[in-house]
C-alpha cells in the first residue's frame, strides 16, 4: 500500500505547480490513505528511505545550528549528532540519532545505529546543555543500537544504562521527538524525557518488529504479523500514557513536502518548551522521574 | 596482580545452610537423581557433591543454574520475602500471554521471576534481589521492574544496602513498551537510592542481557559477575548475522567483560557469602546499623 | 554530515583589520620579501594573498605559524593587554636558563610566550589568551601558567567568557617541577572557572602537545583546532622509539583528534571569528553583558 | 655505587640472622652512603628492580585490600591498581601506578606506565571514595604516561587534564605517595592531593632524566648530567614546598628489609590523615586548591 501511495503523492507533486492546490490534494490523499493503514505500513512509512532523517529535521526546525563532535574518550560517532542552537531564539542543545540520506551517509552514519560511543557523545553534549543552563531536544530515528562486537566491547549495556539514568537527572527541560524509526533500548537511551512527542507515522517499539518475531516465533520474516501485536504506533502509545503529543503529519516523501509537519513539530516543541521552561530544576527532574515511575506500577 | 581472597572463618558448610531453611531438614539441596553431567566439562558428578560445591563443579568450576531461592539459603543467614503480591496483568493485550504465563507458571512453580529479601548477612542487614531465569528465562516485566524499584526504595528509606543478582534474557516481549520502559524506571531507582550513599552491589549471573545489563544491572556501585557468565547487550546470534563472522573467544564472558573493564571483580559462588560481607563492612554496615 | 559555516555579513577585509591596530597604516602585514613558499604544498605564493587569506595558503589551506599579536588584531575589533609586568625568575637555579631566556627574548622580542588581553568582537566583550612559540617554542613555565590562570579568574570575576589560543612544546625544562606543576594550577583554574558557568573555548594551534594538551587545553567547553595543527601529549619521536613502528597516517593532527572524539570542531583560520560570535552568542553573551 | 651497596646490604642478609644486628647494620651503611649520594644515585634507588613496588605497598600499609577493576568505558588498565580497604581501621580508597615485581609481571603492568584507560580507571575509583565518602590514597611509581599510538588516539592527554583537574575537587582527604619513579604528566595525573608525601627515595621529575636530556640537549644518554640540575629527590621537593613529608629510609632490596620504612610511611600517613579528616569538605577543597594556586605565583 505505501508504494501505491507513494507512487501517487510523487505524480502529484511533478504535475502540481501551484504549491496550495498540491498542499490541499496531498492532504486529500493523506486523508484517504490514513483509514487504511495498517501498523505495518506505519513501519514503513516510518522507515521509509525518501523520509526525511533526523539531520533534516533539526535543520528544518532548529535555527543557525552548530554541531560539535566526538565523546571525548574513543571517538566521534556519526550516528549521533548533536550541537547547540536557537527554537525561536531560545538556545537549546539537540542530540539525535543520524540515519544520512544518501547510501554513502547511511553507512558513514551506520544505518542510525550508535555505537556506545555514540551514547557518551550524547550524554556529554546534553551535560553541557544542563551546565549551562539550555533546554534539551533529542530527535530520535534508529533501529536501535548496533549489535556488533566492537559495540559489545566497549560496553554497549553500561551506555545505555547510564544515559537512561543521568537522563534522569538532568536538570534542564528534555524535549525527544520521535521522528521515524524508535527501536528498543537504543532509543530508550535518548528518550528519557520530560515531555515525549511523536510523529504521526514514526513508531516506537521494544524491538524492531523483524528482531521481536524472531524471539518470540523463531521467524525473523513473520515481521508484519509482530507489527499487529506489538502496538508501535504514536496513536497506541498515546492511549498508553507513554507519549504526550502525536503530530499530524500530511504523508510525503521529500523535505519539501514535509514543511506543514516541520511547522507543526516546532509548533508543539515550542509550546511544550514553554510550559516546562516555567519549572525550577527540582520540578523538573521530580516530574520526570515520577512520569517512568508510574509506568507498568499498580500491583 | 589479582585478588586473593583469604578469608579468616571457615565457611559454613552449605549443606547445613541449606537444610536450615528447609521444611524437612533431611531434603537439604534434595538429589532427584544421584549423579549430574557438568555442562562445562562433561564430568559425571555426584549431585551431593555439586551441592557441596556451591552448585558448581568441582573438576571445571561451572556454575549451575540455581533457583533465587538456594541463592537466598546460601547467601544469607535468615530472611523475609518481601515482593508484593503478583497479579497477572496483561499491559498491551498481547493474545497469547496469558496462556504463556500459565505454562512458565506450571513448569517453574513459580508466580514471576523475581525474589526480593531483606535479610541478614552474618550481623549486616541488606536487601537481596535475585532474579529467576527458570520464570520466562528471566525477561523483565512490569512486575519484575516494579519489583526491583520498590527494592531500591525500601533499601533506600531504611538506609540499607542492596545486592542484585541478575539472570536475564532481557525484555518481556509479550509487555510491548511497557516492558521496555521498565529498564528507565529501574535505572532512575538505581540514581535515587544513590543519593542516599547506600551501597548498591551488582551481581551479574549467567546469563545476563539485553535491558537487564542495559539498566540496573550495569548501574552498581560495585558490579561482581560469577565466572563464565554470559552478559552482553545484543545477543550473539544477532550479532553473528550483522558482522557475518565469528565471534572472539570467551565473548560476552565474565572474564571478557573484567578485561574490558565492566566488571569490578569475578567471585566465585563459594567466596560470595565472604566477599559480600568484606564489601558491607567496609561500606560502613556492621552490626544491623549504618 | 558535516558543520556548513554560512555567515550572513562578508567578512571585514583582513588587511583593513590589521592595518587598524598597527602604528603606521600602510605597513599592514608588512612583508619583508614578497613571495614566501608554503610549507604545505611548496607554491611560491605572494606575501599579500597569504596575509589577505589570514595567514593562510589559498592552494592547500596549510596554516602559517602567526604571532599572538597578529592573532589578537584578526581576532578582535579591540582590545587592551591585560598581562601582569613580567620579572625573570629562576626557580630551580637552572644553570643555563638565564642565557636561554635572553637568547629567545633577543630572538622573538617578546618577554614571554603569552598574550592575554580583554577585547571586543563586535560587541561582545572577552578575555583571549594566545601562547606564542616564537618564544620557548610556547613552552608552559611559571609565568605563562599564572598568567593562565589569572586570566581565567579575571574572566570569572567579571562573568566573561574566555578564548585561548595555545601552541606549545609542552613544560618548560628549565623550569623544571614548577612547570609540571603549572599543569595543576592551570587545570584547576578552568574548573573553578566553570563554576561561574561562563564559556571556556579552547582553540588548538599548531603545535599543541605536552603539559599544555595534558591541561587546560584539553579541558574547553567548546574545543576548536586550526586545521592540520599537530595535537598530542607525547612527542612523534618518542612514540616511534617506543613501538618501534612507523606512526599512522594523519597521526595527532587535528583532523585526527576530531574523528577519534577529542575536538568540537576543526575552523578554518579565516572563519574563526565569526564561528566563535556565533559560538558566544548561543551562550548569551550579548552587547557586552551577559 | 648503588650496585656496590646492593652487594653489600645482600650480603649482609645472607650473613645475619638476627634480625635486630641486621636492622642496626643496615641502618649503619645507609647512614654511611646516604652521605655521598648523588641524585643519579637516588634515580638508580628509586628505580631499582628489587624495590617494593606499589602492590608491595599496598599491602604492606593498607589491611584486607580488594582490588577492583575497569574504567567502565574500555578496558581494565593493569598499570593502575585501586580499591578499597583499612588504614588503622579507617576505610580509604587506595590507587596506585604498579610496575610489577617479574618481567612477566613489568610486561603486563606495560613497566607503570599507564594510557588513557588507566586514568579513567583511577578517576572512577576516587569519585566513587567521593560518593562514599572514603579519603583517598594515590601511591606513585611511575616513568610516566605510556606514549604510545593508541594511548594517543584515546586520548592521554584529555585523560591526565581531566584526573588532574576532578582531583582537584574531589570533596574527600587526598594524600598521595611516592614511592619510587614520578615522572611527568603521568604521576601528576594521580598527585593532585592534600598532602603529598615521598619515599626518602622516590623522585618526582617533569620528565624522566633521560627525556630531559634529550629535550634540553638532543642526547638522551647524558642522563646523569641531567640529574644534577633538575631536583628530583624528594629532600630538594620538601624545600620547595612542593612535598609536605619525606620519609626516612633504611635501604634494602627486599620486602623484608623495607619492613621498617612501611611502618614509618604508614605512620606518617595515618597523622596527616587524622588531621585531614577534622576538615570539612569545603575546608580540603579549598586548601588543596590553594596549594596549587600557589606555585610558581609571584609575578
Ligand atoms: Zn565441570
Ligand atoms: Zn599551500
Amino acid at each position: 500500500m505505501i508504494r501505491e501511495l507513494e507512487e501517487k503523492i510523487k505524480r502529484l507533486e511533478e504535475q502540481e505547480k501551484d504549491s496550495e492546490i498540491l498542499r490541499i490534494k496531498r492532504k486529500e490523499i493523506t486523508e484517504k490513505y490514513e483509514k487504511k493503514f495498517k501498523p505495518y505500513d506505519r513501519v514503513q512509512l516510518a522507515r521509509h528511505r525518501e523520509r526525511p532523517k533526523v539531520k533534516d529535521f533539526i535543520e528544518n526546525i532548529i535555527e543557525e545550528p552548530m554541531f560539535f563532535h566526538g565523546d571525548r574518550l574513543f571517538s566521534d560517532d556519526k550516528s549521533i549528532i548533536g550541537g547547540i542552537g536557537y527554537l525561536d531564539d531560545i538556545p537549546i542543545t539537540f542530540v539525535g540519532t543520524n540515519k544520512g540520506n544518501t547510501l554513502e551517509e547511511n553507512v558513514q552514519c551506520n544505518f542510525g545505529m550508535p555505537k556506545p560511543e555514540g551514547y557518551r557523545k550524547a550524554l556529554r553534549l546534553m551535560k553541557q546543555a544542563e551546565k549551562f543552563n539550555r533546554p534539551i531536544i533529542t530527535f530520535i530515528d534508529t533501529p536501535g543500537a548496533y549489535p556488533g562486537v566492537d559495540a559489545e566491547e566497549r560496553g554497549q549495556g553500561e551506555a545505555i544504562a547510564r544515559n537512561i539514568s543521568e537522563m534522569g537527572r538532568l536538570k534542564v527541560p528534555i524535549i525527544s521527538v520521535f521522528t521515524g524509526e524508535g527501536g528498543s533500548g537504543g532509543a530508550l537511551a535518548l528518550s528519557v524525557a520530560n515531555k515525549i512527542i511523536m510523529m504521526e507515522n514514526s513508531i516506537f517499539s521494544i524491538l524492531s518488529p523483524e528482531g521481536f518475531a524472531t524471539i518470540l516465533w523463531k521467524d525473523g520474516t513473520r515481521c508484519k504479523e509482530a507489527t499487529e501485536v506489538m502496538k508501535l504506533m504514536a496513536k497506541e502509545l498515546y492511549d498508553y500514557n507513554i507519549v504526550d503529543r502525536v503530530v499530524e503529519e500530511d504523508i510525503s516523501f521529500s523535505l519539501e513536502g514535509f514543511r506543514d509537519n516541520f511547522i507543526r513539530l516546532k509548533k508543539v516543541i515550542i509550546e511544550e518548551l514553554q510550559m516546562l521552561m516555567i519549572k525550577n530544576s527540582k520540578e523538573l527532574i521530580i516530574e520526570r522521574q515520577e512520569k517512568y515511575r508510574r509506568i507498568g506500577g499498580g500491583f | 596482580m589479582e585478588q586473593n581472597i583469604r578469608y579468616e572463618k571457615p565457611v559454613i558448610s552449605i549443606i547445613k545452610r541449606l537444610r536450615k531453611f528447609r521444611k524437612d531438614p533431611k531434603e537439604a539441596a534434595l538429589p532427584e537423581k544421584l549423579f549430574e553431567k557438568c555442562n562445562g566439562c562433561g564430568s559425571l558428578i555426584s549431585k551431593n557433591k555439586i551441592v557441596e560445591n556451591f552448585f558448581t563443579c568441582p573438576e571445571c568450576n561451572y556454575h549451575f543454574n540455581i533457583t533465587s531461592k538456594d541463592r537466598m539459603d546460601m547467601l544469607l543467614d535468615g530472611y523475609r520475602i518481601i515482593n508484593r503480591p503478583f497479579k497477572f496483568t496483561n499491559p498491551i493485550d498481547f493474545p497469547t500471554y496469558k496462556a504463556k504465563y500459565r505454562e512458565n507458571k506450571k513448569k517453574s512453580g513459580l508466580k514471576e521471576g523475581i525474589l526480593t529479601v531483606e535479610g541478614y548477612l552474618n550481623d549486616i542487614k541488606l536487601i537481596v534481589v535475585s532474579l529467576d531465569n527458570r520464570f520466562f528465562m528471566g525477561s523483565m516485566g512490569s512486575y519484575i521492574g516494579e519489583e526491583i524499584t520498590k527494592a531500591f526504595e525500601h533499601a533506600g528509606e531504611r538506609d540499607l544496602p542492596i545486592l542484585i543478582f541478575s539472570t536475564s534474557g532481557g525484555a518481556r516481549m509479550q509487555e510491548g513498551i511497557f516492558s521496555l520502559m521498565q529498564m528507565a524506571k529501574t535505572s532512575i531507582a538505581v540514581d535515587r537510592y544513590g543519593e542516599t550513599k547506600n551501597l548498591y552491589i551488582s551481581c551479574m549471573t549467567h546469563p545476563t542481557t539485553g535491558g537487564v545489563t542495559a539498566s540496573f544491572a550495569s548501574l552498581g556501585d560495585i558490579i561482581l559477575a560469577e565466572p563464565g557468565a554470559l552478559i552482553g547487550f545484543a545477543g550473539a546470534r544477532v550479532i553473528k548475522e550483522t558482522i557475518k563472522g565469528e565471534l572472539p573467544e570467551n565473548f560476552q564472558r565474565a572474564e571478557f567483560l573484567k578485561e574490558k573493564g565492566f566488571l569490578d571483580e569475578i567471585v566465585h559462588r563459594k567466596d560470595m557469602r565472604e566477599y559480600i560481607y568484606k564489601l558491607l563492612k567496609l561500606h560502613g554496615y556492621r552490626g544491623c546499623k549504618k
